[in-house]
């Protein structure tokens, strides 16, 4: 089953999303939340993501969901402290975090593969709430 | 770790956790206002770890460590892209226990491509790119013409400046200033900003030498 | 300056927005975190977001963010208990959370009108991040 | 209150909670298990304010305090729906101490409009609707041809029963379910469910008296 890890500036969001989406999750499903620095302030920590990356994958890959832009650069950076392997099939959703996080995490739970997962936390984009 | 060396980085890093407010208040204007407790909190965390490695000679080992330790400690976007440019400053100076023109010239061109592929960013969109690419290219102006590192230095902070400045009169496109749009003129980018002290710490240092 | 609620289902992702979004506010400005249940648990509740809306308007109404569709469902009957007054300037934006919080405090920030508020949290979600 | 209300409330609080387990598994399979738990800890909260209501004998004015117990205390968006449903019932009962068919089949109505305005939903998109709607329907046959209020209700209940059936056989379209799309078929809305028990709850009470 894909992995999902969320990396947020702020380390209530990424737990507080974590349990959102654990709710829609199945069993075993791996969601890492990834979010603040080491001290708990607000910004995002390269190596945190990277063990995150790390404790998500099952063999099957991981998703990313960032929150800005700023996350993005934490996370192509702990790309680099990655194996080739599992560089290989991890991947940054470009997608809202929080219902990108969801999307993925119930696409994941019915098996499919990174790529799908990655299109359907895209798609909660275009997701009408109201 | 060469006593020089080590006196060196300790300059640029008590001169950014000197500068601390001041990028904080330039990044309070135009985005989230902590440039300057990130970059001081980097800092004292190299400071740090500078304790750790003072048998180390190998100039790209130390500036490796260097960057490893922002990426892990400065928690904003400056953390990926000081740290990525430390990193790959890291490797033309591998093995290197002193620094001449032409390696300072490859160090900047690599730390320089490493910010821009991190940030997908290039000059011109109010980052620290539209002050570090401007001091390299003054920098390598002074190496053609056989200057020394001292006066390329001064070409590359005086340029530096200049481009902070620059940074004044255009709209970010990259970063967190880039939600502000049209109200992110008229102000300078705190990441160019701390670019430039860089140099400018670095310059001083050796001058006093 | 109007004001932002950030309405969600976990208390943690809607107080961590909230500390996200001040580092980008003007001083005095109101970002109010209703999230999650009176016990702190995971779900929405009406009677929060109501005094939420209230404590975040200033006379310049208040641009409403939320989670999921039940989030907009706990808004909406929030609505119910507010004055005629209130109800007229308060609206829901349809986009994602955090990243439409963010996006409309910066727009509300610069003295923006509640519909202008809206539309840039409503622009978050064509914001691309990589 | 009279005693009669406060044990027709209880009667259906009670059923909701003896079926915790039930809804919730039901909503385990197509959204975040928690259906029978938001709605348990929904009618425990009513349970805990109704005591407080004691020398209440306007239906309405009880039907409201329900509603808005539940609006407070269900936090899933059963809360906001069936907060609003008995908020909506609470106003053709205003001021009335016993209930007719007619009264009835009015309360049914406007908490299906209530329902349906807040949820911005209809039958078909497998939610409490494709129970409620088919049972107000069922209610209002039997009230045309003169039934009584235990006759009505028995053909709601029979209706609602094989509303919660139709839902196996669709997709959802509304609510979290809808994330799932063609995964949810096959599987019963755990909110028409909670809409049928509630209203053979009400059923038996009355059938016991
Ligand atoms: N994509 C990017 N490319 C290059 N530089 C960037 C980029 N994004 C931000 N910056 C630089 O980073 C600085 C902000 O750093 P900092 O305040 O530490 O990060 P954050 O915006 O995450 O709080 C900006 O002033 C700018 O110079
Ligand atoms: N928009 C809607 N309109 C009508 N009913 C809905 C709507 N959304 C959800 N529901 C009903 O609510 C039930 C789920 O309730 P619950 O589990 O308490 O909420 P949540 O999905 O927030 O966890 C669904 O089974 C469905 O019957
Ligand atoms: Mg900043
Ligand atoms: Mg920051
Ligand atoms: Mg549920
Ligand atoms: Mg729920």
């Amino acid at each position: 089953m894909v992995g999902v890890v969320i990396v947020s500036h702020s380390q209530k969001v990424a737990e507080g999303i974590r349990e959102m989406a654990l709710q829609m999750s199945a069993p075993e499903q791996k969601i890492i939340a990834a979010g603040g620095m080491a001290d708990g302030g607000i910004g995002t920590d390269a190596f945190q993501v990277s063990e995150a990356i790390i404790s998500a994958n099952t063999g099957d890959g991981v998703a990313v969901m960032v929150d800005l832009g700023s996350a993005v650069l934490s996370t192509e950076t702990a790309f680099e402290f990655l194996d080739e392997e599992l560089r290989a099939k991890v991947q940054i959703a470009d997608a809202p975090i929080l219902e990108g996080a969801i999307s993925a995490v119930v696409e994941a739970s019915l098996g499919s593969a990174l790529a799908a997962v990655i299109a359907t936390a895209e798609g909660a984009r275009t997701l009408n709430k109201c | 770790m060469s006593g020089e060396l080590y006196e060196v980085i300790s300059a640029v890093g008590e001169t950014i956790i000197g500068n601390r407010q001041m990028l904080t208040d330039l990044d309070a204007a135009i985005g989230d206002g902590d440039h300057g407790i990130n970059m001081a909190r980097g800092f004292e965390a190299v400071k740090a770890k500078l304790q750790t490695l003072e048998t180390e000679s190998d100039i790209g080992k130390v500036l490796k460590t260097v960057g490893m330790t922002l990426i892990s400690s400065v928690g904003g976007a400056a953390g990926p892209l000081y740290g990525t440019a430390f990193l790959r400053a890291a490797v033309p100076s591998q093995g290197k226990t002193e620094l001449d023109v032409e390696t300072i010239g490859l160090m900047l061109e690599a730390a320089i491509a490493g910010i821009k592929e991190r940030g997908k960013a290039t000059t011109g969109e109010k980052t620290m790119l539209d002050a570090l690419v401007p001091a390299y290219e003054a920098f390598q102006d002074g190496a053609k013409t056989g200057k020394s590192v001292i006066e390329c230095l001064e070409l590359a902070c005086e340029a530096a400046q200049q481009g902070v400045e620059f940074t004044k009169t255009i709209i970010a496109t990259k970063g967190r200033a880039s939600y502000l749009g049209e109200r992110s003129r008229g102000h300078q980018d705190p990441g160019a900003t701390s670019s430039y002290i860089m140099l400018k710490a670095l310059l001083e240092h050796l001058r006093r030498q």
